[in-house]
């Protein structure tokens, strides 16, 4: 179907035109006119971004998921020097532009009525936000990657910093510094694979796959894995280079929260799984206990950090940064489960705490404020938004039926088997999520209503409530029926797990005996 | 003479120079406007000259110049960044009362001077072209001899610079003596023949500490801040660009000719440099309040990420360093048509706070230097971002990923103070109503940006300066 | 489809009722649920005959579920004998509950809202009890969790109530923790989470040694501990236990259905599902059999001396379920399932009859305020004396089911355990002891609570027993329906569930032991199966009679203490302070939880927050850093002093040092 | 005694230390800076003029370039001292005086 | 001998002047102290045989040069600046690092030379240094030629632009008005009548 047709380009880069075309109106249009504009400028991006989803189901719908092969490809001569325009999707990343494709319009719609200034810049921030997490999952190529990976950071600083809350500019600064101190390192790291391809290969490249064919010596391969985890492990984050998140939630508008935890965190699992893994098989064996460690004490610190927390937004935003624990503890469990099951943890959290994010927005566009202790009671007068809430929670705190029961049962699983130790901690973290989530859901939803302010509430309207329902739906499909992501990830996953023990089969022997 | 032919661009410089010299005097008419038109237009016309018209390579002036890929690449572009740096002035210029046609003509000397610099042959040369520069930009520095900062910024250029050139000339002088000669390539042959001198390498240290001060690179840096500070607009984004890329491009044909095979002891002095500039022109930026003196530190810095590819001292090094620093060019270019835009009704304002809201008050402007910024901070998918990975990589090759991941940390550093300026175009609010700014200006920092965000995104246009680029840097080996 | 049916059935009803409640009124949704809960527990029944009576068992695959690898796990039914007996107690129950809450809800505005979670509730337990393998179960084990959340927190306006959910909640999760780990472990393992795969390998991994959290572990056993951890949170035993009183918090139809009769027992019939795991895990069994015995006499002190009416019930539930998991553990697991399914009549019996009285008295807990009151509820009063009468075990030592419900299941149990301890098992010993001071105990307060409620004077507010009056006919009819459960619920089964008559269980359960019993049954008699069991020869008689006479003791102290001479519990208050309170307090185990673990979570979550992340990370990563890089620049600016003087100085030092660094190698 | 290239060399050296000297310990008036720059100058003079009559001995490949060399230097010298005096001028009219202390309007 | 006489005298005479120049407190003694150094200097160029540029540095440096910053020094009337504190605990790290630097240049200069220590032997061709700065100046190095006049006169048009002030009010003769005057711009016809005056 897509035989002659750039479908990947044409997905990625779609809401970019979108965003031209914007300012390309703006600034030809009249000042009288630019008011109209405004107003339907969140008509025009959802019709983009809803091109986008429409031709990112059909790519998914295309996508044959039995094979682990590279599909959809595209390659043209770029920057020369094996340095192409490589695009491509296989089993591991297609998921992710869906549910990029998927967020994005409902952001916009989210924002419809809680932006209140500069509504064509907003969406304009947007749409080429979303140009560029689409391209980081469709990239094949190093510098490709990195350029979509990196140019995240401009329209998210921006978002943050516009439209953000009191101390955006703080929060924004944190965000943006923090994450490029991680990826400068992995640029470092990416220009020495690029010389060592040139020696090893014969000809330098910096095709992705091309690499996965690279024996790196141990020592060097120390090195670049943890360059690419400064990286990662800020964007994913881990503790404790976690920080920047709660500021960077609180403070980020919510369709902005909902990017930032919805996609953006995933890159980094993204990361791991296409380079870690497979650049550096040896090396992310060696610091397995490492990431363990590391993704325990995550999900068990930040799970507490979250329980003390007295804004909702933090709360959530550190209970993202205990279930990307998860997600980690997955990846490097390097074994079936673990991986599928980070893979399904990262996009069924994308769904989740977008939602949640998308429930704080609906009562904080009402009240103005995202203090726990304000809000008690908020079920009768909103009885709609309650029981979304109630499912979303639930979700969180990761129920099975839900989404969010899979992708932690997997992850477990999956690093059980290599270290109980971990699965037992990460378990630990179940309990305290459950202590979080629910405390606040009392806070604000139950309990008897004591501010007089609340009374004049409304629950939801139909926008938010499509919003919601749209995301409830998911959640719970794939929390029924989990083989809807596993199946088109399974093929990817079996060869990358194949690759990576063939790779590291000798080192695994030589520990054993 | 037949080799002429070769520098008909030089000769077209130093005739137009003197001719409009004469055509300026005017007793009734202020002919400064007209003067500038047409220096413009011989410095473009010096540009496409210099890159199409020599297209054989040779020398001149009995091996004094050489005339060679390398040198037309550089030239074509300090030629177009001296005009665009014209076309910026002319506004300026006529708001403050400065208008005179010496400013064009010191302009043209100025080029004339790096041109000769850039193919310098011959220590004498290098000398001369350096001086001739020099003193053209003295004079500039001071060009607003009403303003106490200027004539502060003058001097002090003044007296350091003479205070380089000293060392620059007594390096000279310990290299011809040990060698016994001037020219370049007999430099090189002496070396290679007597092996190891103490002699020539202070002499190398003292050139390449005189040439860095050219440069502005640490520890040589000190007056670049207080000059970029003092000197009127144009003249500091005149500064921060042609002449640096010259005096770089100097250093590079040094570095890579006559002391070629010495790599070890000039590798230690330009690591030195580049380790240096790059932290001290981070760290230095961090507090600044006014945005030429931001300029000033940002430059300092750019210079160090410049040297850490010729500090590979390959081809591909060379490559790296000038697509970085023609991207480098582009994008001061274009913050100090920026710059120049700052304007309210009472006049110019250089704080950085004076931005402030301007995303509302003029979008373009502030979309625009947005882009400069995300450039400088080497943000992907900007130019910039490009220019380092080119830079760094040949550093990488050649077994010096320390000093990158030194430069990479630098440039998180400097990150800093960039997004300080986004942040107050983009998240504060408007302090000032700006003027709306004259085309020139406007235009100028558009086309530059649009160049820094669409430049590598065309595959074609990407390769063929590349290629363009790959040539110029063989033609050095 | 019949068993589709009964599952999904609740599932429908709670969708409808919970998603369109507001629209369609409060009167069709509850018809709805209740109506097709009626529906389901009748199939229940139906489906009961055709595989607990009939022989038929079934599993019929719905859809994939988990299909990763080799963790695969479908959407299925597992219809055996013990999935049709809990199909049968959960629906019976629901369907009864829902009834009652006609009558018990009927002045509260949300009962779309309860009814949805009370049908949402059946549907969990349902999945829970008829999956084929360990992800669907906790699924269904998770969700009854959330549906027991929702149904405690149902008035969320009561902080208390809030406060009990989520305590609920979260017990309930450490419990499943250890579950999640045992299913992870049985993974390891086995390589599969299919009941049939696992039990059947079970032999074969026998002497599988793992390690796990850096100790050796026999594999099995290790299943078995960490399944059991699951089943202590949900069925409450001791030091899980704490959330099942502070559950009473709930609308009392929710105590009755949840933590009497189904979603308690869950735990039960986890043991006994994974049966085979526990046959080869004689340590955790004898654990098991310890904890369950300890927390049936635990339980029971504690209720000694409550005063509130339906926490009195709860610690009784509390301490009955540890006679079933004591049952259990000495590998009784009929015995256990058979006072499951007796339990959750007479049990549920006790908690709507309590809900009646409480709704006769508006709302009133305390049975000190309570008392005379039987003229007022009489056929309350009735119902209430067949459940105590069931729970008490009343009834004919030695003809093995001739009496109330309890009677029968509670003395296989007890003679069980004997059999246990005379097969030399210091366990067994134990948990036959603590069975019978428990069963005493069981008796008093029992017997205390239908005293202080109904007999006597009135020691409330006058007005309240003025408006008393007895609960209306929705209430009634699944009071009656239960009192009849408990008369002869027992009597009926007894066979059935104590030997496996006609291949009762058929493979569901294991019947060496019951084997044993009526080896020993039948070699006495010399007479065959089908005859009249002629008694328990083989057990000596004391053992026969103890639980009748300790049970009458209770009776005795009872009226004596509160009939006979009231007040003296009083003085006995009064004088016995430090045991009396140490009872009333529970033994200080929420005070000892709060003042460790509670507070714990708190002073470290405040400690990584506001110490770990803002005064270690921040403080010296990000902002350090910023602040460190700010105060060098600050620094660099000092240097650029504007002097001349200065800047022509650090170039020259500049050019000595770099002269002297490059002449280093040269040796010049 | 022979007076040869070292010699020279030394006192060359040595001028150009006391000009390199001079301007940073100078703190009273700049023209004597600009004298210091003349004295730095002179320096490379004597060096350059010392070499090239050693190597009329040694017999190297441009005797001559050397005193070529210095002749351009003193023509340069001439001119920045005409540049650098006008700048002085300049500043002095705005600033009124030329102590090197008072330079110090910029910094940071 | 004559020869190591002679250089020393000027040499220690050349080192003292310049010192002087630097340590003397009246600009106008330092220029002077500058000329003393230049005529020694100049005397070291002549025993190195370089006749032509002996002359030409005292012709062009206290000629022209010296002479310049004395009229600068005069035409500025500076005052006499007091040293400020802070002066002193700076010298001798100055000091320190200037003597390093002299070090530096003589070992890296002087000392390789040392080992093999020759007189300087002034030149001894045929033809004079003058002749021979004249054979290659105006061909081999007429490009430098050149450009060394290029840059004089970007120093002239730097001084000039810098410096130069047209005030108003200050007559100057204009050659080309005088000579272009005609008789009708210079010669009003005016008709008067008689008793009324011009007024």
């Amino acid at each position: 179907m897509f035989d002659n047709l750039p479908i990947l380009s044409l997905i990625t880069f779609l809401p970019l035109l979108g965003a031209l075309a914007l300012m390309f109106f703006a600034r030809i249009s009249k000042s009288d006119a630019k008011g109209q504009l405004e107003n339907n400028a969140p008509m025009v991006a959802l019709l983009v971004s809803g091109a986008v989803l429409l031709l990112s189901i059909l790519l998914v719908w295309q996508f044959d998921s039995s094979t682990a092969d590279i599909q959809f490809e595209e390659r043209v001569s770029w920057l020369g020097g094996g340095i192409d325009y490589h695009l491509g999707v296989d089993g591991i990343s297609i998921l992710f532009i869906l549910l990029t494709a998927f967020l994005t319009p409902l952001c916009i719609l989210a924002s419809r009525k809680s932006i209140k200034k500069n509504m064509l810049d907003y969406m304009v921030a947007f749409l080429i936000l979303e140009t560029l997490m689409i391209g980081v999952f469709c990239a094949l190529d190093l510098i490709l990657f990195y350029l979509f990976f990196e140019a995240v950071l401009i329209p998210m600083f921006i978002i943050i910093g516009v439209w953000g809350g009191k101390d955006r500019v703080y929060a924004s600064y944190k965000f943006f510094l923090y994450t490029l101190l991680g990826s400068v390192l992995m640029l470092a790291a990416i220009l020495w694979i690029y010389f060592y391809s040139g020696k090893e290969l014969g000809a330098p490249t910096t095709d992705i796959i091309a690499l996965q064919g690279l024996d790196i010596p141990a020592g060097p391969q120390t090195w670049l894995w943890l360059a690419f985890f400064a990286s990662f492990a800020v964007k994913m984050p881990m503790w404790p280079v976690h920080t920047w998140l709660p500021d960077a939630h609180v403070q980020a508008p919510t369709a902005g929260s909902v990017i930032l935890a919805g996609i953006l965190l995933k890159m980094g699992g993204y990361g791991f799984l296409r380079f870690s893994l497979p650049i550096f098989p040896d090396a992310t064996v060696k610091f397995m206990p490492l990431v363990f460690g590391l993704s325990v004490i995550a999900i068990i610190y930040t799970s507490l950090v979250a329980y003390r927390q007295k804004d909702m937004k933090k709360l959530i935003a550190y209970s993202s940064v205990a279930h990307m624990g998860f997600v980690t503890m997955g990846i490097f469990a390097a074994n079936v489960q673990g991986i599928q099951g980070a893979i399904f943890q990262m996009l069924s959290h994308g769904l989740i705490s977008g939602a949640l994010f998308f429930g704080v927005g609906v009562i904080y566009d009402r009240m103005h404020t995202r203090e726990i202790d304000f809000y008690g009671g908020l079920v009768k007068r909103m009885p709609v938004y309650a029981f979304f809430m109630m499912l979303f929670t639930m979700a969180n705190v990761g129920l099975p039926g839900t989404s969010g029961f899979v992708g932690e049962i997997l992850t477990m699983v999956g690093a059980y088997q290599v270290n109980p130790w971990v699965a037992a901690g990460a378990a630990l973290g179940m309990v305290l999520s459950a202590v979080y989530a629910l405390y606040l859901y009392r806070a604000v939803i139950f309990g008897e209503q004591t501010n007089e302010r609340l009374d004049d509430i409304e629950d939801m309207g139909k926008t938010e409530t499509f919003i919601m329902g749209s995301l409830a739906f998911f959640v719970i499909l794939l929390g029924v029926y989990p083989a809807l992501i596993t199946d088109v990830t399974a093929a990817s996953v079996d060869n990358l797990i194949a690759n990576f023990n063939a790779a590291t089969a000798d080192i695994v022997s030589g520990q054993g005996s | 003479m037949p080799n002429l032919y070769l520098v008909i661009p030089e000769i077209l410089l130093a005739v137009s120079a003197s001719l409009l010299l004469g055509f300026g005097v005017s007793k009734t008419k202020n002919r400064a406007p007209i003067v500038r038109l047409i220096a413009i237009a011989v410095l473009v016309l010096y540009s496409v000259l210099s890159f199409l018209l020599g297209s054989q390579d040779g020398e001149a002036f009995k091996g004094a110049l050489i005339i060679d890929g390398y040198a037309r690449y550089v030239k074509f572009f300090i030629g177009m960044a001296a005009a665009a740096g014209l076309l910026l002035a002319g506004d300026y210029l006529e708001r403050e009362k400065l208008d005179k046609y010496e400013f064009s003509v010191l302009t043209l000397y100025a080029v004339l001077g790096m041109s000769i610099m850039v193919s310098a042959n011959n220590l004498l040369a290098l000398y001369i072209g350096v001086e001739m520069q020099a003193l053209a930009l003295y004079v500039m520095a001071a060009f607003n001899r009403d303003s106490l900062r200027a004539s502060e910024a003058g001097l002090k250029y003044f007296v350091l610079g003479a205070l380089s050139s000293g060392l620059l000339l007594y390096g000279i002088s310990l290299i011809y003596g040990f060698t016994g000669t001037l020219n370049f390539e007999a430099v090189a042959t002496s070396i290679q023949s007597n092996g190891l001198s103490a002699g020539v390498v202070a002499g190398m240290v003292f050139l390449l500490c005189g040439l860095g001060f050219k440069i502005s690179a640490a520890p040589f840096h000190m007056w670049t801040p207080d000059v970029y500070e003092g000197s009127p607009t144009p003249v500091t984004g005149f500064f921060a660009g042609a002449p640096k890329f010259a005096a770089i491009a100097l250093i590079a044909r040094l570095v890579m000719g006559p002391f070629g095979d010495i790599t070890d002891q000039w590798q230690q002095v330009i690591i030195v440099l580049a380790v240096m500039s790059m932290f001290i022109g981070a760290i230095g930026a961090l507090r600044q309040t006014n945005i030429k003196r931001l300029m000033a530190y940002s430059s300092i810095a750019n210079m160090g990420y410049a040297l850490v590819p010729l500090a590979a001292g390959t081809v591909s090094g060379l490559r790296g360093m000038l697509i970085f620093m023609t991207i480098y060019l582009i994008t001061v270019i274009g913050v100090f048509a920026c710059i120049l835009q700052m304007r309210i009704r009472d006049g110019m304002v250089e704080r950085i706070s004076d931005l402030s809201g301007i995303s509302k008050t003029n979008r373009g402007m502030a979309i625009a230097m947005t882009a400069f910024m995300l450039s400088l901070m080497g943000i992907p998918p900007l130019l910039g971002f490009f220019g380092k990975l080119f830079a760094f990589y040949p550093a990488v090759q050649s077994g010096l990923t320390w000093l990158v991941v030194l430069a990479l940390i630098a440039s998180v550093i400097g990150a800093f103070y960039y997004l300080r300026v986004i942040k107050t175009m983009w998240f504060d609010e408007s302090e000032h109503e700006f003027i709306n700014p004259v085309r020139a200006l406007s235009w100028t920092s558009a086309i530059s940006a649009l160049l820094l965000i669409g430049f590598v995104m065309i595959p074609f246009v990407a390769r063929t300066g590349q290629d363009w680029i790959s040539i110029a840097a063989t033609s050095l080996f | 489809m019949l068993y589709q049916a009964i599952v999904f059935l609740p599932l429908l009803g709670a969708l409808i009722a919970g998603l369109g409640g507001r629209k369609i009124g409060e009167k069709p949704s509850m018809a709805i649920t209740t109506g097709l809960l009626m529906v389901s527990a009748i199939l229940s029944w139906v489906a009961f005959s055709k595989v607990a009576l009939g022989g038929h068992t079934e599993e019929i695959e719905l859809f994939r579920f988990m299909d990763v690898g080799g963790f695969k796990a479908n959407w299925a039914l597992k219809i055996d004998t013990l999935t049709a007996v809990m199909l049968v107690v959960v629906n019976t129950v629901s369907a009864l509950v829902h009834l009652y809450s006609w009558g018990y809800m009927d002045e509260d505005p949300h009962k779309p809202r309860f009814f949805a979670y009370l049908s949402l509730f059946t549907f969990a337990m349902l999945m829970l009890v008829t999956a084929n393998n360990f992800i669907q179960m906790f699924f269904g084990w998770e969700g009854v969790g959330l549906a027991s959340y929702l149904l405690i927190g149902f008035w969320y306006k009561k902080p208390s109530a809030n406060a009990a959910a989520i305590k609920a909640f979260v017990t309930n999760r450490v419990g499943d923790v250890g579950l999640a780990l045992g299913v992870m472990t049985i993974f390891l393992v086995f390589g599969s989470v299919n009941f049939d795969t696992v039990f059947s390998a079970v032999h074969d991994n026998q002497d599988r040694i793992l390690s796990f959290l850096g100790m050796e572990f026999n594999a099995i056993e290790l299943i078995a501990f960490l399944l059991f951890v699951g089943a202590m949170g949900k069925s409450a035993q001791f030091i899980l236990h704490v959330w099942l009183p502070d559950a009473m918090e709930g609308p009392t139809p929710v105590s009755a259905l949840i933590h009497a009769a189904t979603m308690v027992t869950a735990g039960v019939f986890l043991v006994c599902r994974a049966y085979p795991i526990y046959e080869a895990a004689p340590v955790t069994s004898g654990f098991i059999t310890v904890l369950g015995a300890f927390t049936a006499f635990f339980a029971a002190t504690v209720g000694l001396v409550q005063n509130d009416i339906k926490r009195v019930i709860a610690y009784s539930t509390c301490s009955q379920l540890g006679y079933m998991f004591f049952a259990a553990g000495i590998g009784a697991y009929n015995a256990a399932m058979f006072h499951l399914f007796t339990h959750a009549f007479f049990k549920a019996l006790l908690f709507l009859g309590a809900g009646s009285v409480i709704h006769a008295l508006h709302h009133e807990q305390d049975m000190r305020k309570m008392g005379g009151i039987w003229k007022v509820v009489p056929v309350t009063y009735i119902v209430m004396i067949i459940g105590t009468l069931a729970i008490t075990g009343v009834g004919i030592p030695g003809t093995g089911n001739i009496g109330f419900a309890g009677f029968a299941s509670k003395d296989l149990i007890i003679e069980s355990a004997y059999d246990a301890a005379h097969g030399g098992s210091a366990a067994g010993a134990f948990a036959f002891w603590a069975g019978i001071v428990a069963a005493l105990m069981t008796s008093f307060y029992s017997w205390r609570l239908i005293f202080m409620t109904f007999h006597g004077k009135h020691r409330g507010e006058k007005k309240v027993l003025d408006h008393a009056h007895e609960s209306p006919l929705t209430m009634l009819i699944p009071l009656g329906v239960l009192a009849f459960g408990a008369l002869f619920a027992g009597m009926f089964f007894y066979k059935k569930f104590a030997y496996g008559v006609n291949d009762f269980w058929g493979h569901a359960l294991p019947m060496q032991h019951a084997q044993i019993a009526a080896d020993n049954l039948y070699a006495a008699a010399g007479t065959t199966m089908s005859d009249e069991a002629a008694g328990h020869h083989s057990y000596p008689a004391w053992v026969l009679w103890a639980p009748f006479i300790v049970s009458a003791l209770g009776f005795v102290i009872a009226w004596f203490t509160y009939m006979y001479k009231n007040g003296v519990e009083k003085r006995v208050n009064a004088e016995g302070g430090p045991l009396y309170n140490f009872l009333l307090n529970k033994w200080y185990i929420d005070e000892l939880y709060d003042a460790t673990i509670v507070r714990a979570t708190r002073w470290l979550g405040d400690v990584f927050w506001k110490v770990g992340d803002i005064g270690i990370i921040d403080r010296f990563g990000p902002n350090g850093v910023a602040a460190a890089a700010m105060s060098i620049g600050k620094r660099l600016s000092k240097i650029q002093s504007g002097y001349l003087y200065h800047y022509a100085f650090i170039m020259l030092i500049g050019v000595a040092a770099i002269i002297a660094l490059v002449m280093r190698t040269v040796g010049g | 005694m022979i007076i040869g290239l070292a010699h020279y060399l030394t006192v060359a050296a040595i001028l150009f230390t006391i000009g390199v000297f001079g301007i940073f310990v100078n703190r009273k008036n700049v023209i004597i800076i600009l004298m210091c720059v003349e004295l730095i100058l002179l320096a490379v003079n004597i060096n350059f003029v010392a070499f090239s009559t050693h190597m009329v001995e040694t017999g190297a490949n441009e005797p001559l370039a050397g005193q070529i060399f210095a002749l351009f230097i003193l023509t340069v010298a001439a001119a920045e001292a005409a540049v650098g005096l006008a700048i002085l001028v300049v500043y002095f009219r705005n600033r009124g005086n030329i102590a090197v202390e008072d330079i110090d309007l910029m910094k940071g | 001998m004559l020869v190591a006489i002679s250089f020393y005298l000027l040499a220690f005479v050349a080192i003292a002047s310049a010192f002087m120049v630097v340590a003397s407190r009246n600009p106008v003694h330092s220029v002077m102290f500058l000329i003393v150094t230049f005529f020694s200097a100049a005397g070291l160029f002549i025993l190195m045989g370089a006749e032509f540029l002996a002359l030409l540095l005292v012709m062009v440096y206290v000629g022209a040069v010296a002479v310049l910053f004395l009229f600068v020094v005069m035409m500025l009337d500076v005052d006499f600046v007091e040293l400020k504190q802070g002066f002193l605990q700076y010298l001798p790290f100055g000091f320190v690092v200037a003597l390093i630097l002299l070090a530096e240049m003589i070992m890296v200069g002087a000392a390789y030379f040392t080992g093999e220590t020759k007189a300087l032997a002034t030149y001894s061709g045929e033809k004079s240094n003058l002749e021979r700065f004249g054979e290659v100046l105006y061909t081999d190095y007429a490009f430098f030629f050149e450009a060394a006049g290029l840059v004089l006169l970007v120093a002239m048009i730097g001084a000039i632009v810098l410096t130069l002030r047209e005030r108003d009010g200050v007559r100057k003769q204009d050659i080309t008005k005088q000579v272009g005057r005609t008789r009708e711009t210079a010669i009003e016809m005016v008709d008067i009548e008689s008793g009324q005056g011009v007024g």
